[in-house]
């Protein structure tokens, strides 16, 4: 391990490479270039400019906000379920609107906050940290980014018609079927996977391509920063997973709109098949959800720790082994089926097993801790708080893997009580710790560390008070997504203080939110790397310009900016006066060709917009794929039509014969 | 200030195969959709097991036209490596020439699966059978019918340009998602003609 | 510039089967986990009709040794650093592919220890259960 | 206390009690392991405020970091055995003469009939279910319309009950009493109020009850309860309600044969009293929004009378 710590120093420097200063980086020099490379980079201005950014630190910030508005709108009906079960046989809520409630709480929360709040951050940071100057396909980005933003918006305008899913965030047939799920609610569902699935996807190739191919010179694979493995792992996930989902959803879809039958008994289907490839996608959820933040974990803490990660291999190693563990466990949602026990059992070895890697990563964070020189602001309280919060929800893990155990609480608080342990403690925790810790990246300003520790406080409170008692509530025998209960079954009182518990934790996010807003207008400004840590994004200013990096840089080792980085090389040659991207060799990053990459454009949107239209048309009639996918068709073309650089095919073939372009294999 | 230099002025500005993120790209696509064919190939399966007889009161689906299919198939990844190569040694006018031959392939295939859709001796709303067939072969149809139509407009713009360099990678990559296609169509036609005749 | 490209066509040739025996050392463990995985369950059916379970040992005895295959295989790829000609544009990438040829190294023989455990892990149901329940 | 006739915690059967000692196990395992990650978590913390601590070298974190990881694996294995043993256990088919009980979930009441090999001594009722002390029972379950889950945490954990499918499960009481159970899998608009109550009693009550339960309904006395009947025969009753002995026949509903034997209305939504029960007849969406009960809009004297009849049928 130590040997290859990622500390070996640049050997005798090229002889080719003048010793003299080299005349491009002369001042003056960088000063007009960063001029140039300013207006290259640019983000059109003006109304139209708006949807025809491509940039992945504009289209990464919308992004995350995005996701953080759907993450209220989600906290504010998980606000609504608690007042409704604060006492018995409550009527604040009617059974049905409970019921989309809940529905849509489940829903916003995974596909419209949890998964795209991660591939946010990776769009906006994975390029940062890898020394890129743009993400690859920023169009492909730009699309996803549209895709997700009215993903939201259809969702939440049928829950306005009152025509909200309500059966659940997993929408089993036949409950959601044609025969039981009447009206439009179930497609409104499945169709809204469809949105979000076609949004993570694209993301998801898009920050793979971004990791292998753009890295800075020198960033081999032992050199990735380990939030950017995360990434990288879960967008392999996301590609891996989701397309189960879009089959079970379109089964569905199919089912209620021109009637096949798949999950129709009575036809030969099984709905059963429905719930194999909900929960083959849907448990790999999870850990794209949580993954991204073990990640931020790595990270933070070697900050604030003030040396790198320890075990970085076996903390690589583990995230992904997580992720294939991740694609075996998906069983363990079905364990009340009546499978036999003998295949459920072996999902229950995977779900056990699967502990060990989070267990060795939470080992190698205690020796970096350990060994480390630490400092508290608050991302590093999030972390330490992640530790104990997370904690219960993996043991409470463990036990519900335990198919006897499981068929108890399956379906009751308890489950309830341990996924909000694993999804808030998991992932939420490191997320708002993250955020604290990129807010100065982001904007260029600080956070208040004193609303953000009275924040943090509430939360944790809050947070184990509302989601504690809900162990007990399940092992007293609370089923899930009941509307309200009896008196007689003496939940009342603990049901109570849980939602005490709730408005807590609200009142703790609501001083985050608030320290938000302050902090945009009035925090103290940051400074490139203000908390000394050892990652590329700090390398640039605060926030980062259009360009990311000038010069661009190599990285010899796992933490650059801690390892002598005015002795690095730095990458000269790319073109100030057109997008030019270094691309790079996949194991070690050599360099290799520079690319040309795409303008801003409006197509990405305009795109997004058709096919939007196309999915809601599906939603009523099966002729909506049809005449949908003209629009989208053209508007497709006008997305790839060449501009500004392209020729006459004459010209290109005249300059090709004349040997004017070489493609890399030509050049001898 | 004083300070070693990487030099990549003098790089090229595009390349082929996996070193193109376009590559890349490409790769990322067919892996989402090889899994969904997977997927429903799975789907298949799981319902076939579950039904005592299969296909469930039907005749399996007529050999003829698949198999003709299958041929035409096979037959166009000729005219595809050639605008491929083609392509990588940017011979415009040999790009033109096959892809507009591959091109008459895909025009034959799709109108062949017309009749492949009447040869499946179900429909699908008749039960789940019929169901998974349809969805299988209207999947695999959309993917034919949307790399037709990419194709026909990369062949237009080589015609009538603009175009650049690049369009000669995107001409390799769109060759490389019509192996796909070609490929991804070889299991699936097992499971729609040959599952149905093993019991 | 052009000596260095053709060289660097040399390199790919020479990396070609050392990364492929990197990968695969890394890779195989949980690949063929989540295969005897789905064949487990697949076959637990068969179990129970036949009220035999050998052939889950035999799947579990295979597995394993094509893990530990691989990972000496990866872990063998990573040992050494090679005879190479200086690698391509000075001064980046120093002996950068040798330190993470190692470190794959080790990982391939990390992940496969890690994943022969996994896998013998799934022999305890086929143990302690009956065959059908 | 009243939790405890719903609660997985107070095990009133072999199931549960092996389920609950499964619980304990983790329950202590994981409490150890809790608190040694959180007391070494602060240690760390509390060298690391230090300045410039001490450092052991990377060798010997790394001995440290493999030595957890061993124990981790040890401890899940020694969780994973026990479970899948524990698994081994209450699957285990019953050995002696089993009692078979046939439930159908319906949305949202449960159809429960007692399965006996002689078809005239088989007897159906609903929502609440009689069974022997000591005596392996075995239950077939089915789904009617959507998937449901018969769960009565006090015996056992749950089994879906599946459309098309017949899922299978089998306990044993140990404890006589009453309890309560839920459906756990949703199921629709009344999830909420699709519960079931069990009545464990020694065997010859329970033969008692059996007997009683395969009576039909007896005939009405007075004036009134006649007039009950009638309204009930000609009335909208009768068209999804069974009343044996009777010409309601309809099973779309709950078999109301016994029904003034039982303890609730409308899946255990309310106590079984006439004033609640004339509140649910004249209003069922009232009390169970969504219930596919309609609202019978009996005349005042119908209501009354229906509940006279109603009150004989014990």
């Amino acid at each position: 391990m130590s040997r290859d710590a990622g500390l070996d120093r640049p050997r005798e420097v090229d002889p080719a490479s003048p010793r003299e200063p080299d005349p491009r980086l002369d001042p003056l020099i960088l000063e007009r270039e960063s001029r140039l490379l300013a207006t290259t980079w640019a983000d059109p201005k003006g109304f139209f400019g708006w949807f025809s950014h491509v940039d992945h630190k504009s289209i990464g910030r919308r992004f995350i906000a995005t996701a953080f508005v759907y993450f209220t709108f989600g906290g504010i009906l998980a606000a609504i379920m608690r007042l409704q079960l604060s006492r018995p046989e409550n009527h604040i809520v009617t059974a049905d609107l409970y019921n989309q409630i809940f529905t849509m709480h489940g829903t916003t929360m995974m596909f419209l906050f949890a998964v795209p709040v991660m591939l946010a951050l990776g769009v906006y940071f994975v390029p940062l940290m890898i020394g890129a100057r743009a993400i690859a396909f920023p169009r492909l980005v730009a699309f996803g980014y549209w895709m997700f933003l009215f993903a939201g918006i259809f969702l939440y305008a049928f829950f306005l018609l009152n025509v909200g899913p309500d059966n659940g965030w997993f929408s089993y047939p036949p409950l959601a079927g044609p025969e039981y799920g009447a009206g439009k609610r179930a497609d409104i569902w499945a169709q809204l996977i469809t949105f979000t699935e076609t949004s993570g996807l694209v993301v998801a190739v898009a920050l793979i391509t971004t990791v292998f191919k753009l890295r800075a010179p020198g960033m081999a694979l032992n050199r990735i920063p380990i939030f950017v493995w995360a990434m990288l792992v879960v967008s392999f996930m996301t590609v891996f997973s989701m397309p189960a989902v879009v089959i079970a959803s379109t089964g569905l879809i199919l089912d209620r709109l021109v009637g096949t039958h798949f999950y129709n008994y009575a036809e030969g289907g099984d709905s059963l098949l429905f719930q194999h490839m909900f929960w083959f996608f849907g448990h790999p959820e999870v850990y794209i959800i949580f993954l991204p933040a073990q990640g931020m974990m790595s990270t933070m803490l070697a900050t604030f720790s003030r040396r790198p990660v320890f075990g970085y291999l076996a903390i690589v190693l583990s995230i992904v082994s997580t992720a294939f563990i991740g694609f075996g466990v998906w069983v363990h949602h079905m364990f009340a089926t009546g499978l036999p026990q003998l295949g459920q059992s072996f999902f229950t070895a995977s779900s056990i097993m699967i502990v060990v890697p989070t267990g060795v990563q939470f080992f190698c964070w205690i020796a970096t801790l350990w060994t480390g020189r630490l400092r508290f602001p608050v991302p590093m309280l999030y972390a330490l708080s992640f530790f104990v919060v997370f904690l219960v929800g993996g043991l409470t893990g463990v036990m519900l893997a335990a198919v006897p155990l499981d068929l108890q609480v399956h379906d009751t608080f308890f489950v309830v009580a341990h996924f909000h342990y694993v999804l808030i403690g998991g992932s939420v925790f490191p997320l708002l710790g993250a955020i604290h810790y990129w807010f100065p990246k982001l904007t260029g300003r600080m956070l208040s560390e004193r609303i953000g520790v009275a924040a943090l406080a509430l939360f944790f409170v809050g947070f184990n008070l509302t989601f504690f008692p809900q162990h007990i509530l399940g092992l007293m025998g609370m089923p899930r997504r009941i509307y309200t209960y009896q008196p007689e079954t003496g939940w009342g009182g603990l049901n109570l203080l849980v939602s005490i518990g709730a408005g807590v934790m609200t009142i703790g996010l609501l001083i985050y939110l608030y320290n938000i807003i302050v902090s945009l207008r009035r925090g103290a400004a940051a400074a490139d790397n203000p908390w000394d840590a050892s990652t590329l994004e700090w390398a640039t200013s605060s926030p980062p310009p259009a360009y990311n990096f000038l010069p661009a840089l190599t990285v010899s080792g796992r933490d650059p900016l801690w390892e002598h980085p005015e002795s690095q090389p730095v990458v000269v040659g790319l073109h100030a006066e057109q997008r030019d991207v270094l691309v790079t060799h996949v194991m070690d990053a050599e360099p290799d060709h520079r690319k040309v990459f795409p303008e801003p454009s409006i197509w990405p949107f305009i795109t997004a917009v058709t096919v939007s239209v196309m999915y809601i048309a599906t939603l009523f009639t099966p002729w909506g794929l049809i005449w949908g996918s003209i629009p989208i068709t053209i508007a497709l073309i006008g997305w790839a039509w060449p501009r500004g650089r392209g020729k006459k095919p004459s010209e290109l073939d005249a300059d090709i014969r004349a040997g004017r372009v070489r493609p890399l294999e030509q050049v001898q | 200030m004083n300070r070693a230099v990487l030099d990549v002025s003098e790089l090229p500005d595009f390349a082929f195969h996996h070193r193109n993120i376009v590559w890349w790209g490409t790769m990322g696509m067919i892996v989402i959709e090889g899994t969904m064919f997977a997927m429903l190939i799975v789907a298949y399966l799981y319902l076939k097991g579950r039904s005592p007889h299969w296909p469930p009161g039907h005749f399996p689906p007529m050999l003829l036209w698949g198999t003709v299919n299958t041929l035409i198939l096979l037959a166009s990844t000729v005219p595809n490596h050639l605008t491929k190569r083609a392509a990588e040694h940017l011979d415009l006018r040999k790009v033109r020439l096959w892809m507009t031959i591959a091109l008459g392939f895909g025009v034959a295939f799709n109108i062949v699966r017309i009749f492949e859709f009447k040869s499946l001796n179900v429909w699908f709303d008749e039960n789940a059978y019929g169901s998974v067939v349809w969805t299988l072969l209207g999947f695999h149809t959309a993917h034919i019918i949307t790399d037709f139509v990419d194709s026909c407009v990369l062949l237009a713009l080589l015609f009538i340009g603009p175009i650049e360099e690049s369009h000669f990678v995107d001409v390799a990559e769109n060759s490389m998602y019509w192996y796909f296609v070609v490929l991804s169509w070889i299991p699936i036609y097992a499971v729609i003609y040959i599952a149905p005749r093993v019991s | 510039m052009p000596s260095s490209t053709s060289h660097h066509a040399s390199r790919d040739a020479h990396d070609r089967t050392r990364e492929l025996a990197l990968w695969t050392g890394v890779l195989a463990g949980p690949a063929v986990w989540l295969t005897l995985l789905e064949v487990n369950y697949a076959l637990s059916y068969v179990a129970c009709e036949t009220r035999h379970t050998w052939f889950l040992h035999v799947a579990t005895l295979v597995s394993v040794a094509l893990v530990a295959a691989a990972g000496l295989w990866g872990w063998s790829a990573g040992r050494g650093p090679r005879d190479l000609p200086e690698p391509l544009t000075p001064p980046v990438s120093y002996d950068t592919s040798d330190t993470r040829a190692r470190w794959m190294g080790h990982a391939s023989i990390a992940s496969s220890v890690w994943f022969i455990i996994v896998i013998l892990s799934m022999e305890i149901p086929v143990i302690v259960l009956r065959t059908c329940q | 206390m009243p939790s405890r006739i719903q609660s997985a915690l107070d095990s009133a059967g072999v199931q549960a009690s092996r389920i609950e000692w499964l619980w304990w196990l983790m329950f202590w395992v994981c409490t150890a392991v809790f608190v040694a990650v959180v007391v070494a978590l602060g240690m760390a913390v509390w060298r690391g405020r230090s300045a410039d601590p001490e450092r052991p070298s990377e060798a010997t974190l790394m001995r440290g970091v493999a030595m957890a990881t061993a124990a981790t694996i040890v401890i899940l294995i020694g969780l994973l055995v026990a479970s899948v043993a524990t698994g081994r256990a209450i699957g285990s088919p019953p050995q002696a003469d089993p009692l078979t009980v046939q439930i159908t979930g319906y949305q949202w009441w449960w159809s429960v009939e007692y399965v006996y090999p002689q078809p005239n001594l088989r007897f159906t009722t609903a929502n609440e279910l009689h069974l022997p002390v000591g005596r392996p029972i075995l239950f077939k379950l089915r789904g009617a319309d959507v998937i449901h889950s018969f769960w009565v945490p006090n015996l056992h954990g749950k089994t879906d009950l599946i459309p098309g499918r017949e899922n299978t499960t089998w306990l044993q009481i140990d404890k006589p009493g009453i309890y309560r159970g839920q459906c756990a899998e949703f199921c629709g608009a009344q999830h909420a109020h699709m519960a079931l109550v069990v009545v464990a009693e020694s065997s010859d009550d329970f033969e008692r009850w059996v007997v009683a339960q395969r009576e039909p309904a007896p005939a009405p006395t007075t004036p009134a309860q006649s007039r009950g009947l009638n309204v009930i025969e000609r009335g909208p009753c009768a068209l999804c309600h069974t009343i044996r002995g009777t010409t309601a026949g309809a099973r779309t509903a709950p078999d109301l044969t016994h029904f003034a034997s039982r303890s609730t209305i409308a899946a255990g939504t309310l106590p079984n009293t006439p004033g609640y029960l004339a509140g649910w007849i004249s209003d069922p969406q009232h009390v169970k929004p969504g219930s596919r009960m309609p609202p019978t809009g009996l005349s005042g004297e119908d209501l009354q009378a229906v509940l006279a009849y109603m009150e004989t049928l014990k």
